[in-house]
Formats: structure tokens, sequence, C-alpha cells
């Protein structure tokens, strides 16, 4: 029994310990380097790449692991850290390889990284996959059709044959899958957070990034089965949900020294790797499916412009959904759609008389105290309540 | 023993200063005590620990409960809870004036503006960067320069006649504008004072992001400095409460104190027992963020043992 | 004309040459600036002048330079520190295609062309971290002369990681440090660690091009030449006037426009 | 727009003062629109279907123009700090926090004039910023705003072809916005969309781009007529607040002439013209003046600047014209096309540059980089480093922002651009000119 807790706890940590390791590599592996595609965050379709056979790459920075050395000189002082760290490994020669690099409209800083992209590695083909702002206009679904249509026939001439629609077919049942099982995670996480820290969930999924998604089912549906058997001692700690971590990524040191004093409920790190919210239709055109499903079933985020979804109604949502009796909202410094989303969403609180606490953050950042010192009143505020 | 005679121990440990305040269980200061931080917080804390029951002269076994706060808060490994000293200035500055909504404490590496609510919460707060061009160094700095004890800052600088502007946004600039105002032949207070408006003013505008609501209060060091207190209470065209009966930079160990003293509480009217929290600290999670893997294979499970 | 001269007013040291008419150096100088820039390049200039044994209307030609330049009242010509040290540190290392120039207040990176022109130049001037203060606020916390603290730090064996880049915080991480039993020599060698990575950055900023000139009052602190060739992986040329490199290059411009028989301005056009 | 004035050029002695008034006529009409019940709209510089808010009789308000005028008026400190007050971060871009500024002051601009709310107003995709600006007027007016996404560039070397299925699909894709746009305006002012009236509307505008087109040319001759970025600030301004009106016409026409004749007099903006530099990104409006000085200093003269291009909503862009024999598909088009030739370059504008530099034979270029402006000045740095290392051409980088005075170092700019003028020297003096 005692043993069987020992064993699981263990099995469960090696998993972890791989994702670690892979989520924090920044060198693509050896073999993986020419079946790269890299894409800049948020609302890429990986399983158009996924079904030409190339590893869909999400380029997700360097975090504060990476020593910036040259990207300073090429991007201005008052730009994002994502933009800058994943500059640096273009330039150091950690991306070198990549087959194809995608950067999407979600942002300015964003756009120019295809320009940085094509004057420093044109080899690689950059390009802009245009993401439509005006969601809810009638002609946008059949807009995201045509630029997904145009993303095949890139790829297409990569790998050097046709992409066919079973193919499509194939990598959406892949992805659902991957969906549901990172949706059971973000349930535990929200029902039983003593079970599955943040960090952990965030480790799994991220790991995703760096291996094929079949492999990557397979690693999830083996931590849920292990998480199902793992002994928890309940701890008593406030609920809350953070949001701010859509783009560019808080470093685990900030994720953790949250979680030393709150369990975070829910979230919206990594959300480029689960955008769409539900299943995607596998049977008809699974090119339409997907476009329809940006229109219809994409997870909102400060870089998307949706009359449908107001950004402070959906942060009421996720609050009530998650039981969570508190927020933390942060933006990375220099995210200008961040930090205008932050102003907004903490007012709504405070008419609201939701307690919650205001962070910037950057994912280069190394020092924590300040941030621990904020996260502890916090906590110690609402044990006041 | 009876709730009366309790005593509860608030240690402020700051970047600059370590403060202690000793109070009963009628919320009564029985001492204080004050040293320069030093390069060694947990001697520091357990010196002025000393200098305390000593003021109070008191056994230190008769101190039931030791409440630590500051930057060095964890440094204390004789305490029984540590505390932000964000939380700890609201509490003592609401138990003087309940009617403060915003708390504005300068110190030595740092400026913290809290917004509070009636019972003493902290709603929010903002604290300024790592740049020395905004905090009591930037002052200290100056007055260095300009031959001054920090103690006399503020005498001193109440004599100027007319303040000149320091416009550097670095504080290692600003000293090159004082050397040419003093060759300029500025007098020197008018030059002391216009730091201290400079670093007002710094101030104010963190105060002003945490939504600038009346009433007004000054905590820590810089309520030593009436030239900085005016400077403020001019730049907020309003009064700056100041903690009464010198505890003004010991207002953040009172609120550890105070704070204490309501855990003390709880624990004895729940029948706990009061037990040193440094113990706990052993059951924290796994840091993955400093996790390395282990050469041999296997790696992961090696590491959990 | 006889001599020209080249005046470097900076923030924290006033330096000048004098020239001959075979651009030898025959006199320098160097003052701290104390309190008035324009008083501290008067005396700077009276200084070097009464070195070289010559009287001020024996100098046929002034160039100022630095952050003071302009402070400078008998000066004919205002270049920037940018162009002098380029012109400076050319003359003497005629393949030079990118100097360093680390002063008390700003550093400067500047890349130069085949011809030894300017090609383009980068500095950090907004904030004093990493630059000669970040080393005076060392001497200071060390009770030190500048000039031990390279030697000091170049006895380090185990470097210390210096955390803080503001200036005004790094004394007190310095007595920290002490404080916490760390060997001087090792601080040191962590402070200038510092530097140099900051140094190096503004380096690649206009892009690494051998050869590397080493230029400004820090050149002459013995550890920092060793830690930038470390941090760059190249070697670096310093001179023993690397100090007065602003100067001299201010110097040869003053002998450019003597030579063209340039006319001595006169007061108002200096002060416009 | 009952209340408009007699074109411009039969009244006014010279183009300045013709622009000027033409300026004062323009903030009158938007100041009196909701007395004359004249519907509001907002509009960006960049991809703002202007043409179709002219046929339904909107009165346009820029709000980057607002928020550059606050600079200009040196208010910008006091509308910055109400933002920042408001909890606005310090890096957020400037312009919107200038406008915050302003819905925080009751709307009263400090020219005097006192802006109306919107009606409805129009966000481009050509900088998301305005997405998020537009979403605060949503919060603050309750206003309906409407989300133009217009595709640009793909990659640099990318051109939009007429006919390809890529091009049809972003034609399609605006048309279709546009059409749902011209739906919304129908609602909003009860008139129903006159094909014709937009015709006339792209009439006036084809004839202002010939006539802009040719400005920007006259300028690529020794000496310079005018300096980009100082008088070429006032002619976009004229340009975008009349784009499609007869004053406009008339006023470019006056414009055109007085230039032209300065050519022909052989007369320079700056009295001994000795270098000539293309200027890439925003001015800096708090420091205009002082900025250009200190080039003008040196005998330099601003030829060109791709910030002409942009504020001007990419019109100048090589040989874009309406068709008003089909109104509505040529807007489509025309609009698709100029954020594809002209605004998105931006983001790749390194060839584009080198172009200018050749049209213009310029010595250089300054980079200007804004701390508000990402759309501008992300990789600015990184473009400079290609064009100086690939095209040999000599650059100054420097930094400051649009209408924040906390930005500008009057010291380290100067010692910048005289060192890069000593750059300029050296290089004269090598290729043994001068
Ligand atoms: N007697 C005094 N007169 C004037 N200023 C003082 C005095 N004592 C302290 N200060 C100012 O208060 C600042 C910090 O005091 P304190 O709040 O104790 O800092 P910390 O909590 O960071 O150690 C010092 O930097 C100094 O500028
Ligand atoms: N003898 C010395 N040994 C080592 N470093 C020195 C020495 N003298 C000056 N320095 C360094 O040089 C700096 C001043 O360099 P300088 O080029 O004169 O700066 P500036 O031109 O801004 O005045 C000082 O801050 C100091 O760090
Ligand atoms: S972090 Fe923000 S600014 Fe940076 S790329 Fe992502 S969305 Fe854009
Ligand atoms: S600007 Fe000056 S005071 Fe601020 S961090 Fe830099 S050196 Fe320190
Ligand atoms: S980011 Fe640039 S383009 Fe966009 S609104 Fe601000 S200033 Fe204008």
């Amino acid at each position: 029994m005692a043993t069987d807790a020992i064993d699981t706890e263990s099995a469960f940590t090696s998993i972890l310990a791989r994702c670690h390791a892979l989520s924090l590599r920044q060198q693509i592996a050896g073999d993986d380097a020419h079946k790269a595609i890299g894409y800049f965050p948020v609302y890429f379709p990986e399983e158009i790449v996924h079904a030409a056979g190339l590893l869909p790459y999400a380029l997700l920075g360097g975090g504060n692991r990476v020593e910036v050395r040259y990207a300073d000189a090429r991007i201005g002082s008052f730009v994002c850290s994502i933009c800058r760290t994943t500059t640096e490994l273009g330039l150091n020669h950690s991306l070198g390889e990549m087959a194809g690099f995608f950067a999407q409209p979600i942002c300015d800083a964003a756009k120019h990284m295809a320009g940085i992209w094509g004057r420093n590695f044109p080899q690689q083909d950059p390009q802009i996959l245009a993401l439509p702002q005006n969601v809810s206009s009638p002609a946008a679904a059949r807009y995201v059709y045509d630029e997904y249509q145009r993303l095949r026939t890139i790829l297409a001439e990569k790998v050097g044959r046709a992409i066919t629609d079973d193919e499509i077919r194939a990598s959406l049942g892949v992805y659902n899958e991957n969906r549901r099982l990172q949706r059971a995670l973000y349930a535990i996480k929200r029902d039983d957070p003593s079970r599955l820290s943040t960090v952990e969930a965030y480790l799994l999924i991220r790991a995703g990034t760096r291996i094929r998604r079949e492999e990557h089912n397979v690693m999830l549906r083996e931590a849920l089965d292990l998480l199902a058997r793992r002994r928890v001692r309940p701890m008593d700690k406030p609920r809350v949900i953070f949001v701010g971590g859509f783009c560019e990524q808080p470093p685990l040191e900030m994720i953790e020294t949250i979680e030393d004093v709150c369990f975070i409920v829910d979230d919206d790190l990594l959300i480029g790797q689960r955008w769409i919210t539900e299943d995607i239709p596998e049977q008809g055109d699974p090119v339409w499916a997907l476009a329809e499903s940006y229109i219809q079933r994409s997870a909102s985020s400060p870089v998307q412009y949706d009359v449908r979804k107001p950004k402070e109604e959906t942060l009421m949502t996720m609050l009530r959904e998650a039981r969570a009796e508190a927020a933390i909202i942060s933006a990375a410094k220099f995210c200008e759609p961040g930090l205008d989303d932050q102003l907004a969403l903490s007012r709504r609180l405070d008419r609201e008389h939701i307690p919650h606490l205001v962070l910037e953050f950057e994912e280069k950042m190394t020092s924590f105290e300040q941030m621990a010192m904020q996260v502890e009143t916090f906590a110690e505020t609402l044990l006041f309540e | 023993m009876t709730t009366a005679d309790i005593l509860v121990a608030g240690i402020d440990i700051g970047s600059t200063y370590t403060k202690a305040v000793l109070i009963d269980s009628a919320r009564a200061v029985r001492a204080t005590a004050i040293r320069r931080s030093g390069y060694k917080p947990a001697t520091a804390a357990s010196v002025v620990f000393d200098d305390l029951v000593a003021n109070a002269g008191v056994p230190p076994a008769c101190v039931t409960y030791i409440a630590t706060t500051g930057y060095g808060r964890y440094m204390v490994p004789f305490r029984h809870t540590q505390i932000t000293e964000l939380t700890c200035h609201a509490v003592a500055t609401s138990h003087h004036f309940p009617d403060v909504r915003t708390i504005l404490d300068i110190g030595g590496q740092d400026i913290k503006a809290i917004r509070i609510d009636e019972q003493g919460r902290v709603r929010a707060f903002r604290l300024n960067d790592k740049c020395a061009a905004g905090t009591g160094a930037f002052l200290e700095k100056t007055a260095r320069y300009l031959g001054l004890q920090t103690s006399d800052i503020g005498a001193y600088a109440l004599r100027a006649e007319q303040p000149v502007e320091i416009s550097s946004v670095c504080a290692v600039f600003a000293e090159s504008e004082v050397i040419n105002h003093l060759a300029s032949g500025v007098a020197p207070e008018d030059i002391m004072e216009g730091a201290i408006v400079a670093l007002g003013g710094r101030a104010v505008q963190l105060m002003k992001r945490v939504g600038l609501e009346p009433d007004y209060a000054l905590a820590g060091g810089m309520t030593n400095n009436p030239a900085m207190v005016a400077a403020l209470e001019n730049k907020l065209g309003a009064p700056l409460l100041l903690p009464p009966d010198g505890l003004g930079q010991l207002n953040g160990a009172f609120g550890a104190a105070l704070l204490g003293a309501r855990r003390v509480t709880k624990l004895l009217a729940e029948g706990r027992a009061i037990v040193s929290p440094t113990s706990a600290d052993e059951t924290k999670p796994r840091r993955w963020s400093t996790y390395v893997a282990p050469v041999s294979a296997g790696a992961g499970v090696a590491a959990t043992a | 004309m006889r001599y020209v001269a080249g005046v470097d007013v900076g923030s924290t040291q006033a330096k000048a040459v004098v020239l001959d008419e075979q651009a030898c150096v025959v006199g320098e100088a160097i003052l701290d600036v104390e309190m008035n820039m324009g008083s501290a390049a008067q005396q700077v200039f009276d200084l070097v002048v009464a070195r070289a044994g010559l009287s001020s209307d024996e100098i046929a030609f002034t160039v100022a330079t630095g952050y003071g330049r302009y402070r400078v009242t008998f000066g004919d010509l205002q270049v920037t520190e940018i162009s002098c040290h380029a012109r400076g540190a050319t003359a003497e290392f005629p393949n030079t295609r990118t100097v360093l120039d680390i002063g008390g207040q700003d550093t400067k990176a500047i890349r130069i062309g085949e011809s030894g022109e300017v090609v383009d130049f980068a500095m950090n001037d907004k904030c004093a971290a990493g630059t000669g203060r970040f080393l005076g606020a060392a001497s200071f916390a060390l009770e030190l002369p500048l000039s031990e603290l390279g030697p000091l730090a170049l006895k380090a064996t185990a470097p210390v990681k210096i955390t803080t880049t503001c200036t005004v915080f790094a004394e007190s991480e310095i007595i920290g440090h002490l404080a916490k039993g760390y060997r001087p020599e090792d601080v040191l060698a962590g402070m200038h660690y510092a530097i140099a990575t900051r140094c190096a950055s503004l380096v690649r900023r206009v892009g690494l091009a051998p050869e590397i000139t080493f230029t400004g009052g820090v050149s002459r602190n013995a550890a920092m030449r060793p830690l930038l060739e470390q941090t760059l992986d190249r070697p670096l040329n310093v001179s023993a006037k690397g100090h007065f490199m602003g100067a001299i290059g201010a110097a040869l411009y003053a002998l450019d426009h003597a030579r063209a028989g340039a006319p001595r301005a006169t007061a108002q056009e200096v002060v416009s | 727009m009952a209340t408009l004035a007699t074109p411009a050029a039969t009244l006014a002695p010279d183009a300045r003062a013709a622009g000027q008034r033409l300026v004062n006529e323009w903030l009158r009409n938007v100041q009196t629109a909701p007395e004359r019940g004249q519907p509001v709209a907002y509009v960006f510089v960049m991809g703002n279907a202007i043409e179709i808010l002219r046929v339904f009789g909107f009165e346009l308000v820029f709000p980057e123009i607002n928020s550059l005028q606050t600079g200009v008026r040196k208010a910008a400190p006091d509308f910055l700090a109400r933002a920042e007050d408001f909890g606005f971060s310090p890096d957020v871009c400037s312009y919107v926090k200038a406008d915050v500024g302003l819905m925080l002051n009751d709307m009263q601009h400090p020219s005097g004039a006192r802006i109306p709310r919107p009606d409805i107003a129009i966000a481009s995709s050509l900088c998301n910023v305005y997405i998020k600006w537009a979403e605060i007027w949503e919060r603050h007016f309750g206003a309906s705003t409407f989300v133009l996404d217009i595709p640009g560039k793909r990659f640099a070397s990318w051109r939009p072809i007429p006919g390809s299925p890529q091009y049809d699909a972003d034609k399609r894709w605006v048309q279709g916005q546009l059409e749902d746009l011209i739906a919304q305006c129908e609602r909003i002012t009860g008139r129903k969309f006159d094909p014709d009236k937009l015709a006339e509307v792209e009439a006036n505008v084809n004839e202002m781009i010939r006539l802009w087109v040719e400005i920007l040319k006259l300028n690529q001759g020794r000496p310079a007529p005018y300096n980009s970025m100082l008088d070429g600030l006032t002619y976009i301004g004229v340009l975008n607040a009349w784009r499609g009106t007869p004053e406009g016409v008339a006023y470019m026409r006056l414009l055109r002439d007085e230039v032209a004749a300065k050519v022909a007099r052989g007369e320079g903006r700056v009295k001994d013209e000795r270098y000539r530099l293309i200027f890439s990104g925003t001015p800096c409006y708090v420091n205009m003046r002082r900025m250009v000085e200190l080039f003008e200093l040196h005998g330099g003269v601003f030829a060109a600047s791709d910030y002409l291009t942009y504020a001007a909503g990419g019109l100048d862009s090589s040989g874009l014209f309406y068709d008003p024999a089909r109104p509505l598909e040529s807007l489509a088009e025309v609009t698709t096309l100029a954020s594809q030739l002209g605004l998105s370059n931006h983001f790749f504008s390194h060839h584009t540059l080198a172009q200018q530099v050749k049209e213009y034979n310029a010595d250089g270029i300054v980079y200007h980089g804004i701390k508000s402006c990402r759309t501008v000045a992300t990789s600015m740095a990184d473009n400079r480093e290609y064009v100086t290392s690939r095209y040999g051409l000599p650059t100054l980088y420097i930094e400051s922002d649009l209408i924040d005075p906390r930005y500008w170092s009057d010291a380290q700019i100067k010692n910048r651009v005289d060192a890069f003028f000593e750059v300029l020297e050296q290089r004269r003096l090598l290729k043994g000119e001068a």
C-alpha cells in the first residue's frame, strides 16, 4: 500500500522529469530539426502541419535560461520578452534548421517577428499566417478557410506531395483526443487542486510542444492514470485563477511562488495548446471544420477581437466555473494587448468587489523576492476575509 | 497562564534598519528597539530582539509569540510566523487611524504605496523598481555628498529658500547635477530640498497608481524626515498622518506584533498549541524551477527519494 | 602654426593633451572634475600647456570633446567623443574596426570602417549601471584606490555573482557579500564580470569586428581587459594612453584644422 | 455635409493659409456635428474606409490627430498622467493614453475643441493597438465599433497578384466586411447607400493621390523644397481630414503648384542643403521642431519618410487608383492593395527604404524608434542592421516617443545626431567630395 503510493509518486515524477527536460530544451532535437515548423503564438492550426507529417513546433521563447547576447541589438528596448528570446534562439542557432516559420497578426510585435525572421533566416521561408481580427463577420469563416488552404499548399510544397483530407481528418482525431486529455488535467486542477499542481499540469502540457501528439497522448493518459492513484495530503489554500499567460509564458518560479500560498484552479497558460475548446467534427471537409472551429469554438484572449466574447464576461464565467474566490490578473511587460486587458479586467473585478492581484511579469526574470512579497500579501488579505 | 500577560514581539528586518516592538495583550507598547540591519539579517534580528527584551526588562522566555516582517522575514529562525510588510503597515496604520485609505512607505531600497479598506485590509499596492533614483538611498547619497548625517537631512532641508530642480532620472547622474549646482553657487540646503522634492514627486506618482484615496499616512523611516513630510503634504495638497509616539519607523514591526497577538488569541481560543512554523517549511513541494536532472538513468525516481 | 591641443571634459575626469606638428604628444594632463566643468577644462588646459612648457598663445587650435565639450569656452571647435575616440584609437592601432570606450558615466561601442571612418555607434547613457562609476562604488566600499581594483580582482579564484545592476546599490551589495565572508578579490571579480557582460552586449550591438581597441579611463583597469577578451573571445588593443584617447583624437582633429589653416573661432561662434 | 466651405483655393492666398483654414473648418464641422445632427465616425489614418463614411455624411474624428495635438500643444504630460493615474501602464501606446486622458477630461481638447462621441468607430487591423483602442471606446462610449481586418503582406518579397487565389481571397474578405460596414452605416444613419456618391468620392481621392504622388516626387530634386518631417506633417493632416472632398483636391492642387514653383526657383527648405536623409518611423511631436533643428543645423533635410506613406493611408503606394465604374469592388481592391504594398511595410521595410535612398539620392537613413509604437519600431534595429550591412548605408538610430516628453533626452540625442553628421562628413571626405 505505502510502497504502492511511493511507486505511483516516483513514476509520476519521472514523467514530469521528462516533461521538464523537454520543456526547457532550447535546441530542436537533431532528427526533428528539418521537420519542425516553428510557429509563434497563439491560434495556430497545428493539425494541418501534423497531417503533412511535419512537427508543429510552438515557439515559446527562451524563458530565463537563455542568455540574450544578440537579440537586444535587434529589437527595441520596449518590446516583450518572448519576441526577444525567440529572436535570440534564432540568432544563436538553436532554431537554425526549422523547415518553416509562421507568425500570426496577434499583435504588432508578433507581425515584426516575420520581418526579423525574413531578414535573418530567409531559408526558413518565414510567413505571416493571416488571422482575422473581425471574427464575428459573416465572411470570416470562409476567409480562415482560404488562409488554411494556403497553409496546406505551402506545406504540401515542403513535403513534395499533396496533403489529403483523410490525413487531416486523422490529425483532427489525434488532436481532439489530446485536448480531451488536457481538459481532464484541468478538471483535476479545478476539483482536487491538492492532487495536481499547476506547475505539474503546465509541464505535462508544455512537453506536448516538443514531441509528436500521439506520443503526448500516451504520456497524458499514463499521467492521468497515475494521478488517479496518487496519494495526496489535502491542503487549505485560497482558490484563485491566473490570467495573462496566453502568449509569453511566466517563469516556473513565478507559478511556484503563487502556488506556495494559493491554488491556481484555472488559468490561460499555454492557451495556444488548447485554444479549440470542444471536439472538432471529424466528418465533412476537415479544413472547413478547423476554420469553423476558430470562429465558433476558440478560447478568448486579449489578441482576439470577437464581439460575442466580451473579455470581462469571459473572466467572470471563468471565476464562476472554477469556483475561485480571487483572481491574479497578470500581463507580460511591454505586452500592449495584455496590459490593456489587464486594466479592463481589474476594474471590472473592483466593481464586483472580487479580490484580485495585478502582476506584471517577464519571461526572462530571475529574481522573485518582490513578487513573493506581493503574492504573500495578497494571500494574507484573502485569509482576512 | 492567563492571557493578561501575553507578550508578543514584532520584528521588521528592513534593508537598512531592523526594528522591533513588544506589545502586551492590551495592545500597549511595552518596548521598542532599532538598529542598522548591517549585512547579517539573522544576527541583526536576534540583537534587536535582545535589546527589546532588555528595554522591556523581561526575560526572553516571557515573549509568547514572535512575528517577523520586512525583506528578512524568512531569515529569523526563532520566529513563529512571518508576514509581509505591506500587511503589517496596513494593520498598524488602521489601528492608529481607521480612516486612512492610502499608505506610503519610503524605505531605504524601495517605495511602497498601499491602498487599504476600512478593516485595514490591503486592497491594492505598488512597489517601485530596483532603481535607486526612487528610494531613500537617493537622499542618503545626496546627503553624504553634502556631508550630512541621514538624521540631519530633514532639519537641514527645512532651511531651504528656493529648492533647485533635480531633473536626472538616474541617481548617479543626479550627483553630477548636484555638483554643478554646488559649483554654480546654489545653497546646499536648496539642493537637499530639491532632492527631497524630486523623490517626493516619484512617491506621490506611486500613490496615484493605487488610486489616491484620503486619508493619507506615511510609514517607515521617512517619518523622521520633516522636510519629506512637508514636501509630500505639499504635493498631495492634503495632510499626511504619521504614526504617533515615534512609532513611524516602527510601523511595520508594530503591525507584525498586532497580527501576532491576533494569531495567539485565536490559537488559545481554539486551544491549539503555539508551534513555530519553520518545521512546516520542509513540506514545500518540489521546485521544478530549480530541478536538475540526475545523470543516472531512471533520473526522476532517484530524485524523489 | 606650432602646437595643437585636445581637451576631453568627461563626467568624472578632464583630460588634455598637446601635440606638436608631427602629432607627437608633448604634454598630457588629467584632473578630476570636482565642481565646475568649465573651470576644470580651463585648469586642465593651463596645466597641460604648462607641462608642455608652452604658453597658451602657442596653441594654434584647440578641439574640445566629451560630455562637457560645450562648456569649453576657449575651444575652437567641438567634436563628439565618438569621433574622437575613434580617431585616437585608429591613430595608434590603424586596423581598429571596433572601439569600446568605458568612461565614468557612459559606455560607447563604435564600429569603424576600412578607412578609419565611424560607421556605427551605440551608447548606454541613460543608466549608469556597468560604467566606471560601478568601479568607483567598489573603490569606495573597499577603501581602495581605483588603480588597485584591477590587480586585486585578478587574484580571484571564485568570483561572486553580482545581481544588482544599479550603481547605487552596488556598494551595499559588495559590503553585503564581504559581510557574508566572501573574499574581496572574488567580490571585485564579480563586479568586473558584471561590467564586462554589459559592455560586451553593447559591442555586439554595433557588430563585433576585429581588431577591437579598448579606450577610456576604465581601460587602465588591469582586470577589465582579460575579462572583456574572455567574454568577447577576441584579443583587445589597449594603449598606455587609453585614458587620453578622446583627448588625443580631439587634438588630431585640431591638427587637421591647423594644417588646413582654419581660423581660430571667435567667442560667439563657440557659444552658438 | 451641408455646411461645407467653398473650395479653399479660390479664397486662400497660399497653401499654408488654405491648410490652416481647412483644418479649422474641419474642427468646426466636427464640433457642431451633434447639433447639426450629423453622425460622427472615429477613424485611424491606416485603413479606414473613409470613402464609405463620406457617402453617409459622417464627420470624421481622427483620434491619432487629437492625441498628437496634445503633444504639439504641450498638454500631453497632463493627459498622459491622467491615463496612467487611471491605471494604464507606462508601457501602453501614448496615443491611446492621451486619448484616454481626453475622455477623462470630458472630451475637452487642448485645442479648445470639444470632441463629440462616436456614432461608429472603425479600427483596422493594420495596427492591432487600434483594435485595443476601439475596445476602450466600446467600454467608455458604448459605441458600436467596426473592426476592419485588412490582410497585409505575408513576407517581405511577397506581391499580391490580381487574379491569384490568394489575392481573390483577401479581396473577397475585405469586400465582405465593407458590405457589412455599409449595412451598419445604413442602420446608424437611416440613409440608403448610394454607389454614385461613392464613385464621386473616389474620383476626388484619385485626383488627390495623383497630386500627392507628384508632391512627394518633387522632393527628389536637390535642394528639397520641403522637409517631410515638418511641412510634410501639416500636408497629411489636411489630406486626411479632407480626403475625397473637392476642398481636399483644391488644397492639394494649390500645394502642388506652390512646391513646383519652389523647385522652379531652386528654393530649398534649408539654405545650404548639405545632406539629404530618409526618416523612418513616427515623429516626436513634442519636440518635432527641435529634432528637425538638430539636423538642419548641419544642413540635413528629410527628403522623404515612410511616415508620409503610413499616415496618408498608403495611398501613394505606386499606381493605386479607384475605378469609379465599379466603386465598391475597386474600394475593396485598393484597400487591400494599399495595405499590402504600403501600410504593412512596417514589418518588412528594409528594401523599400533602400529604394527610397536611391530615388531621393539620400545620404543616409534616420530611424526613430518610438517607445510607444511597436507597430513601427519593434524590429527597427534589426532592419537597420540589415540596411547598414547589406547596402552599406549610413544610418542613425535614436529613441524617444511620439508625445511623451519623458522619453526625450536632448543632450543624448544631440550627441548622437552630432556624431552621425561627423560620420557623414568623414564619408564625404573619403569619397573626395565636399
Ligand atoms: N532619523 C532620520 N532622519 C531622516 N531620514 C531617516 C531617518 N532615519 C531613517 N531615515 C530614512 O528612512 C529610510 C529607510 O528607513 P526604513 O523605513 O527603516 O528602511 P527599511 O525598512 O528599508 O530598512 C532611510 O533610507 C533614510 O533615508
Ligand atoms: N588609475 C585608474 N585605474 C583604474 N581605473 C581608473 C583609473 N583612473 C580612472 N579610472 C576609471 O575611469 C573612469 C573615468 O574614465 P573617463 O574616461 O575619464 O570617464 P569620463 O570621460 O566620463 O570622465 C573612472 O570612473 C574610473 O572607473
Ligand atoms: S507577449 Fe504580447 S506583445 Fe508579446 S508577442 Fe505576445 S501578444 Fe504580442
Ligand atoms: S538609473 Fe541610475 S539609479 Fe537607476 S538603476 Fe540605473 S544606475 Fe541605478
Ligand atoms: S501603436 Fe503606433 S500605430 Fe498603433 S496607435 Fe500607437 S502609435 Fe499609432
